[in-house]
């Protein structure tokens, strides 16, 4: 039966839905699990989002990136140097908060222009330039300040605190008081990106000139698409993307510090790929990797509900969860014959 | 013309840029520190910087040697190593002397340390059998155990560092009283050359370079493509497990979190300075063993030059973009098209280009 | 044997505990873990509680995420061991809304508003550092070295974390009481014992006349005492070694005579936070700050001390 | 031929680390007009046309186009778009992820409200695909089709590109009759739009019947430009070989193929079948036979092929070898047992692109000899040296990467390697390929003369001819079922038509 429904639809869309139908599943199970706990208020829900936020924007580059047959691991570092510098330019160098932000995206810019420029035009393997890029913002960061630099500017702590209430799906805290759901403003600039990007992906020449790179340079090029400016173009999108994630990342921990966003990079990476991205480039959609980010938000909430892992239990369960979905994926995903494939030219 | 020529010839050598960058790494620190190459003789072992060098690159090298081959057949990175290093050093110190700190040995040392090394194939065969049958993707599947490895390792040591208090047990890590070689040099040494021997003496290494290549057409002469992309992957578990031996030894402890730490990072970055590519293919060991070094002998030259540790990685983005600039072949045509417009500039007017 | 309980029958036992949310760093040295059993051990529900521990594995966002969840779950009290100082003001702000008082262990946060956390208990950094330097004055005089030029070399912890930001400071406060004494160097070896051997050696290369070695937690001073042995010198002898933590291992470096001093930081936070908590739970006020104890072990009491050590 | 020049190259050259590709060719364009580009396998065409349209850059030399008053140097395939080029490149190049419909739009999609139209799109997609009666679903991923779709919408795309000059590089060696008639029903009507054709091709009848001149390039110089008209066949080969030619008789003279009696069977199969691929299958092989498949494109030929080879595994029905039962799981378990394959697509399944041509010979041989015994460079070479004398394969030496050799050469390497491990059973798709007339012959003979040494081949081709001239028997297949066997008398052209079309006459297809 399944195997009819999968000759209907396309590949990469019943793949999307095989993570959806997971997701559910799985989080239909937590909120019968912790039933006692509360598992199932729309709070806890939404801190999904409120937590993730800038891993949303991070997920959603990633996955440009990964289409267009990249990788960049080099968010987590630049995730981290914009914080830092948001917060040592507020803080230290008092700097107002729109300037700050302006700099420190401009500086995303530049340092995407760069690696872009290494990888679409001197053909350097995007793993070694972001993985140089990583070292590079990673020590960048110390060079700013290697101590802690809290956020107390003001107008940066209103907006990062700014609660927006939903009318519905109230109830009653200890203290008596209905407490309606809420997000954050980052919670907004994540949505506001995936939408962003759906919509370029889908709908404009240089989204379908990602996928066609992705899918196959050499034909690509003989296509007559400028491969390298489609590169150069993700890759300054992506340090744009990396620096506001980091924006979104600071507004939910509001200060800078050396070793913030470690790994952050696979983080972004798993969940484009629990959301049906391929790193071999050409297929994935930024809807699966919302999906990713909500899935691996969920099995760490199970965690956190769970309340007796340590922290080598809870590594291996991660892991166990994410091998666990890898693999349904790929064992419901596979066995589709491809016939007469286009050979990928070098 | 001439000096065309010649240009032409170096840089076809495959070898030429890696050592180039390695020389010149070298020759800063000669200039910066006058005694960076003296070695001398102290407690009965060679000591020095260079000596330094060699001793602290071993477990890079090694996983280097692992990596290189991984990336030839499967087109991908192997990101587990530095997690599975650590499997392997708790297995073989948690059979040692047990959960707690201590010198006596519950069972014999040589049987421990292959126990360990068993442990770090069966990482290497798992990720193997997700790569080659399951045909996962590498970086997802090796992603599995370098987010549970350490896990796993913690398990077995409840999360404490367990010591061995033993002196033999720093033999592997250090030096065998009346051997002037540091031992993880005498083993990095004897892993290239075994390691060599099988790729050049047998067909494995023409194998792995034409599954690399080339999968479905390997299926088709015959090669069973998945047993040797799961055949490397396990190789590359033992190398992990080589050198989680040595860093275990090294600091005669286990220390889940830390040993072998963003090592893969640096393994990855070996195989590419070293000239190979990352999607598969012909490969150069020999390149990816003067990138190991070279990435440690920046390393120490950085430390011995008073950069702090937490702003060594700006220097060490640096260096690294600058040698692959200048070994890709994108730049080369560059260059190549600069010099002949030059050479070219009296004799006649440029076509627009 | 279990503690009678008031009401214990069976079906409301649940709601008699006190359910406290435990959001710890990690388990990334022993000090944690043992950190993290004393609050185990502390939480049973013989003692009346139930402990909901989340474990960050150093990430401060995970602890933030732990916190929302702990607040979903209408916990009694949150006891949080930032992995960082700096921002903590809207989750906490949440746990305040919600009522929920919030316990810190270990560091300090950094926040405007102090009511945002009810209590702090915890080791003091800084004071580790003036333990440090006191110590070594006072060894020095006995070595009837007091007078010398001493030249020092600092291991520094990981960088920006509380534990090497404190005890970095509280060594430079009080070094300038003692003019005979240069720091020659500082560098990180990231709290482990490889990096802390790495830097020692190349200490050891660059400066052939080190006297002590302050090394910001005993597994860094293990790699220095490798590396100088492996440059022929013998520590605890030509090169006196400080490190801090206390350890066990380091009790036995200590009694091998590789080791001089270890300058305490305890880890038994458990009992101190059961005791605030009880008192709140009486409706007693308490103080902001509660400091454990600690000490300084020097080698000559190692022998004596070392099968007290419970970690 | 008044027609007006659109197009000029002069004194191309163009050189490759070994190899001059290119010496100062001329070339020149009408409009209106199909041009033949012709000569052997590495003479150079692909490479020319590379080098107008900027995927490889220009050595020297000037490119003129007609309404541009300055020499044109094409630094990409877009630029050459720009001035009305467009191009079906002899690899298909299409990105294997994106629907049919995207794949010929892509870097032109028609936008509504500044947003792709994707309505618009399929649409459009359809209609024109419709021009070449190619009726599939647009939206599905172009990887899904048959190399023969996938010929045609990259054809399809090109011509409707095309604003002066269409550059077509072996676009007929993987169709079958068929879909050649509907590509050249196409080129006439741009013909008469006044669109300039430059055609490449190695079957002789498609250039008699559609170009209007030739040029023909030997060894990356140019031989001459002729009127189709006033130049004889003969004389064409003559020029594109360098001597002069009467094999052209030869080939008739194989024609007269003699059906003879064999005995000692060598394969047979009872019910070998695999599910979704091909239905369960019948089929009995005999010393020294050459049996050909015989099919439309997607008849399952290949896949009955690759099922008897362990390419795909069978999951049903049983082989025997000499009568002996014999499981193939395997390709390996099929070298063991005395079989060779020479897959359909050369680049997907065929060659090592990175890998030199001395190790693409030797491989099959060094995989069925064991990974133990490596063969000595030595060894290696010898046969290396003596497959590339025997088969004439052009290459500068025997350790360049087989990717830098034309795509004849390479099919003859693979050639090579196949015949290296002197196989009872070859088992060829497509062998011819690509490949130009006088290797082809070779090739031909190559293949009568390993069955006269009691070898077994079992050959697939598109070209009915060819087949005729070396098969004494023909499978005829339809839709993935084997339909009969025809030999000895029914051997014609006529029949073996009639039977693959289906007696019947139906609605579809
Ligand atoms: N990228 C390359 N690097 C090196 N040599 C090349 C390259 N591409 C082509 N050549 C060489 O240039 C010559 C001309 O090749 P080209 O592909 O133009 O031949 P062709 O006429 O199209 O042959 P065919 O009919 O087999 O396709 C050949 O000798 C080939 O080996
Ligand atoms: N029009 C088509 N639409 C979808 N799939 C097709 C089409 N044509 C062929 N195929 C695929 O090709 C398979 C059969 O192709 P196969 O390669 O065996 O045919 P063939 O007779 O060898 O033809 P070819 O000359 O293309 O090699 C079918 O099972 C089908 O999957
Ligand atoms: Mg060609
Ligand atoms: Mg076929």
């Amino acid at each position: 039966m399944i195997r009819r429904f999968r000759e209907k639809i396309d590949p990469n869309t019943f793949l999307l839905l095989i993570t959806i139908t997971l997701f559910v599943l799985m989080y239909i199970a937590g909120i019968l699990i912790f039933r006692d706990k509360h598992f199932g208020r729309v709070q806890v829900f939404l801190n999904l989002f409120i937590s993730n936020g800038g891993l949303i924007v991070a997920a959603v580059s990633m996955t440009m990136v990964l289409i267009s047959g990249g990788i960049d691991i080099s968010i987590g570092s630049v995730v981290a140097m914009t914080c830092m510098l948001l917060a040592w330019m507020m803080e230290k160098q008092n700097i107002g908060i729109i300037p700050a932000i302006i700099v420190v995206l401009i500086i995303g810019v530049i340092f995407g222009f760069f690696q872009g420029l290494l990888i679409a035009y001197l053909k350097i393997q995007p793993f070694i330039v972001t993985l140089a890029g990583m070292f590079f913002a990673r020590g960048m960061t110390a060079i700013i300040s290697t101590d802690m630099i809290s956020i107390k500017n003001e107008a940066f702590l209103k907006i990062a605190n700014a609660k927006l209430y939903f009318p519905f799906g109230g109830y009653v805290n200890r203290s008596g008081d209905i407490v309606y759901p809420y997000i954050y403003p980052s919670v907004v600039i994540g949505l506001v990106v995936l939408l962003l990007m759906f919509f370029v992906l889908k709908y404009s020449k240089f989204g379908r000139s990602i996928y066609a790179v992705g899918g196959n340079e050499q034909s690509a090029l003989l296509l007559g698409l400028n491969v390298r400016l489609t590169k150069l173009k993700v890759y300054v999108l992506n340090g744009f993307f990396a620096a506001l994630a980091g924006f979104v990342f600071c507004l939910n921990t509001s200060g800078g510090f050396v070793e913030q966003a470690k790994g952050f990079e696979m983080e972004a990476i798993a969940s484009s790929v629990i959301g049906g991205t391929l790193l071999t480039g050409g297929v994935g959609n930024v809807i699966g990797s919302i999906f990713g980010v909500l899935i691996k938000g969920t099995i760490e909430t199970f965690i956190t509900f769970q309340g007796t892992l340590s922290s080598w239990w809870t590594k291996i369960v991660i892991a166990a969860l994410l091998c666990f979905f890898i693999v349904l994926q790929s064992i419901l995903g596979s066995s589709k014959d491809k016939k007469g494939k286009i050979s990928k030219d070098h | 013309m001439k000096i065309k020529s010649i240009l032409r010839n170096i840089s076809r050598h495959s070898m030429f840029f890696p050592i180039t960058c390695l020389i010149i790494v070298l020759v800063i620190n000669l200039i910066k520190t006058p005694t960076f190459f003296h070695v001398s003789i102290n407690n009965g072992v060679l000591y020095g910087y260079i000596i330094d060098i060699l001793n602290r690159a071993s477990e890079l090298v090694i996983l280097a040697i692992g990596m290189t081959l991984v990336v030839a057949c499967s087109g991908g990175t192997d990101i587990s190593v530095g997690a599975v290093s650590a499997v392997a050093g708790a297995i073989t110190i948690y059979l040692l002397v047990g959960p707690m700190s201590s010198g006596d040995y519950r069972m014999p040392y040589v049987l421990a340390i292959l126990l360990g090394l068993l442990g770090a194939v069966l990482c290497g065969m798992f990720n193997g059998f997700l790569i080659a049958r399951l045909k996962i993707q590498p970086m997802v599947a090796t992603l599995i155990l370098y987010t549970a490895g350490r896990g796993i390792a913690q398990v077995i040591t409840q999360g404490f560092i367990i010591y061995v208090r033993k002196e033999e047990f720093k033999y592997l890590g250090n030096f065998i009283p009346g051997i002037p070689v540091p031992t993880p040099i005498i083993i990095a040494t004897i892993v290239l050359i075994l390691t060599n021997l099988l790729l050049k003496k047998t067909a494995l290494g023409l194998y792995i370079q034409t599954v690399g290549v080339n999968r479905r057409a390997a299926k088709l002469v015959g090669l069973n493509s998945s047993l040797f992309i799961f055949l490397v992957y396990a190789f590359s578990g033992l190398c992990a497990g080589i050198s989680g031996m040595i860093i275990t030894s090294r600091v005669y402890s286990i220390d889940a979190n830390n040993a072998g730490l963003n090592i893969e990072l640096d393994a990855i970055l070996a195989v590419a300075i070293g000239g190979n590519r990352l999607d598969g293919g012909k490969f150069s060991l020999a390149g990816s063993i003067v990138g190991a070094i070279t990435i440690q002998a920046l390393t120490t030259t950085l430390y011995a030059m008073k950069v702090t540790a937490d702003q060594l990685p700006v220097y060490k983005a640096i260096v690294v973009v600058f040698i692959v600039v200048i070994q890709s072949s994108e730049f080369k045509r560059y260059i190549g098209k600069l010099l002949s417009r030059i050479t070219k500039h009296g004799d006649r007017k440029q076509v627009e280009v | 044997e279990p503690a009678s309980k008031p009401g214990g029958d069976g079906k409301g036992k649940d709601n008699d505990l006190i359910v406290v949310g435990y959001a710890q760093v990690g388990a990334e040295s022993d000090w944690r873990t043992a950190n993290t059993v004393s609050f185990q051990e502390t939480f049973v529900e013989e003692n009346g509680y139930k402990l909901i521990f989340d474990d960050a594995q150093q990430k401060q966002e995970n602890q933030i995420k732990a916190i929302r969840n702990f607040i979903q779950q209408d916990v009694d009290y949150i006891v949080l061991a930032p992995v960082v100082e700096t921002g903590w003001e809207t989750v906490l702000e949440e746990a305040k809304e919600a009522g929920i008082p919030v316990i810190l262990s270990d560091r300090m946060i950094d926040v405007s508003d102090d009511s945002l956390y009810t209590a702090w208990v915890g080791g003091n950094f800084v004071k580790e550092g003036h333990d440090c330097v006191d110590w070594l004055a006072g060894y020095l005089e006995e070595l009837g070295r007091a007078d010398e030029e001493i030249n020092i070399v600092t291991l520094q912890g990981t960088i920006g974390s509380s534990a090497q930001v404190g005890r970095t400071k509280g060594v430079e406060e009080k070094l300038p009481e003692h003019p005979n004494w240069n720091m020659l160097d500082k560098q990180t070896g990231e709290f482990t014992q490889s990096k802390g051997q790495e830097v020692m050696e190349s200490f050891l290369k660059s400066y052939d006349d080190i006297d002590v070695v302050i090394a910001e937690n005993d597994n860094m001073a293990f790699g220095a005492i490798d590396a100088i042995k492996a440059a022929g010198k013998d520590p605890g002898e030509d090169i006196i070694i400080i490190g801090f933590d206390a350890v066990k291992a380091a009790f036995e470096a200590m009694i091998a005579g590789d080791m001089n001093c270890s300058v305490e930081c305890n880890p038994l936070h458990g009992p101190r936070v059961a005791e605030i908590i009880q008192k709140l739970e009486k409706g007693e006020e308490v103080e902001k700050t509660w400091y454990v104890d600690e000490g300084v072990f020097p080698a000559s009491e190692a022998a004596k001390l070392i099968d007290s050590r419970p970690y | 031929m008044n027609n007006e020049v659109i197009l000029t190259m002069r004194g191309i050259d163009k050189k490759f680390p070994g190899v001059t590709a290119l010496s100062k060719v001329d070339f020149t364009l009408r409009s209106g007009e199909v041009h033949a580009l012709m000569g052997e396998n590495g003479a150079g065409k692909s490479t020319l046309i590379k080098v107008l349209t900027g995927v490889e850059a220009l050595d020297g030399g000037e490119i003129r186009i007609k309404g541009v008053d300055h020499p044109v140097v094409n630094s990409s395939p877009q630029e050459a778009q720009k001035y009305g080029i467009s191009t079906v490149y002899q690899e298909i190049n299409l990105c294997p992820n994106l629907s049919v419909a995207e794949n010929i739009f892509l870097g032109r999609e028609p936008k509504k409200w500044g947003r792709i139209d994707w309505k618009t799109i399929n649409q459009k997609a359809t209609e024109i695909l419709d021009v070449f009666q190619i009726e599939i679903d647009v939206t599905k991923p172009i990887e899904n089709y048959s190399v023969a779709i996938q010929q045609m919408v990259a054809i399809a795309r090109a011509v409707d590109i095309s604003s002066k000059v269409l550059i077509l590089d072996e676009p007929t060696s993987s169709l079958d009759e068929h879909e050649v008639e509907k590509l050249f029903s196409v080129m006439s009507k741009l013909k008469d739009m006044g669109i300039g054709i430059i055609f490449i091709t190695h079957f002789l009848e498609e250039v008699y019947r559609i170009s209007d001149r030739i040029t023909i390039l030997r060894n990356g110089i140019r031989v001459g430009e002729y009127e189709t008209n006033s130049l004889p066949r003969v004389q064409l080969v003559a020029k594109m070989m360098g001597k002069e030619y009467d094999e052209l008789t030869t080939i008739k003279n194989v024609g007269s193929y003699e059906a003879k009696d064999y005995e000692d069977k060598l394969l047979e199969t009872e019910q070998l079948g695999r599910m979704g691929s091909i239905k369960p299958f019948d089929f009995l092989l005999h010393k020294g036979e050459v049996v050909g498949l015989a099919g439309l494109l997607g008849s399952g030929r290949s896949e009955m092929s690759r099922v008897i080879y362990g390419a795909d595994r069978a999951d049903t029905g049983q082989a025997y070898w000499k009568g002996e039962k014999i499981a193939v799981h395997a390709p390996m378990d099929a070298m063991k047992i005395g079989m060779a394959y020479l897959p359909e697509n050369r680049m997907v399944e065929g060659i090592f692109p990175e890998l030199s041509v001395r190790e693409n010979i030797i491989i099959a041989l060094q995989a069925k000899t064991g990974i133990w015994k490596l063969m000595s460079s030595k060894e290696q070479e010898a046969f290396a040296d003596k497959y590339i004398e025997l088969l004439q394969i052009k290459t500068p030496n025997i350790d360049a990467p087989i990717k830098n050799l034309s795509g004849g050469n390479q099919q003859k390497v693979i050639f090579a390697r196949w015949l290296l491990t002197n196989p009872e059973l070859l088992i060829l798709d497509e062998p011819t390929r690509g490949i130009d007339v006088g290797t082809k012959t070779e090739i031909q003979k190559l293949v009568l003369e390993l069955a006269g040494q009691g070898k077994s081949i079992i050959f697939i081709s598109s070209e009915i001819e060819e087949m005729l001239r070396v098969c004494s028997r023909m499978v005829v297949l339809r839709d993935g079922n084997k339909i009969c066997e025809l030999s000895g008398d029914e051997l014609g052209q006529k029949q073996i038509m009639e039977t693959i079309a289906g007696g019947d006459i139906s609605g579809e297809n």
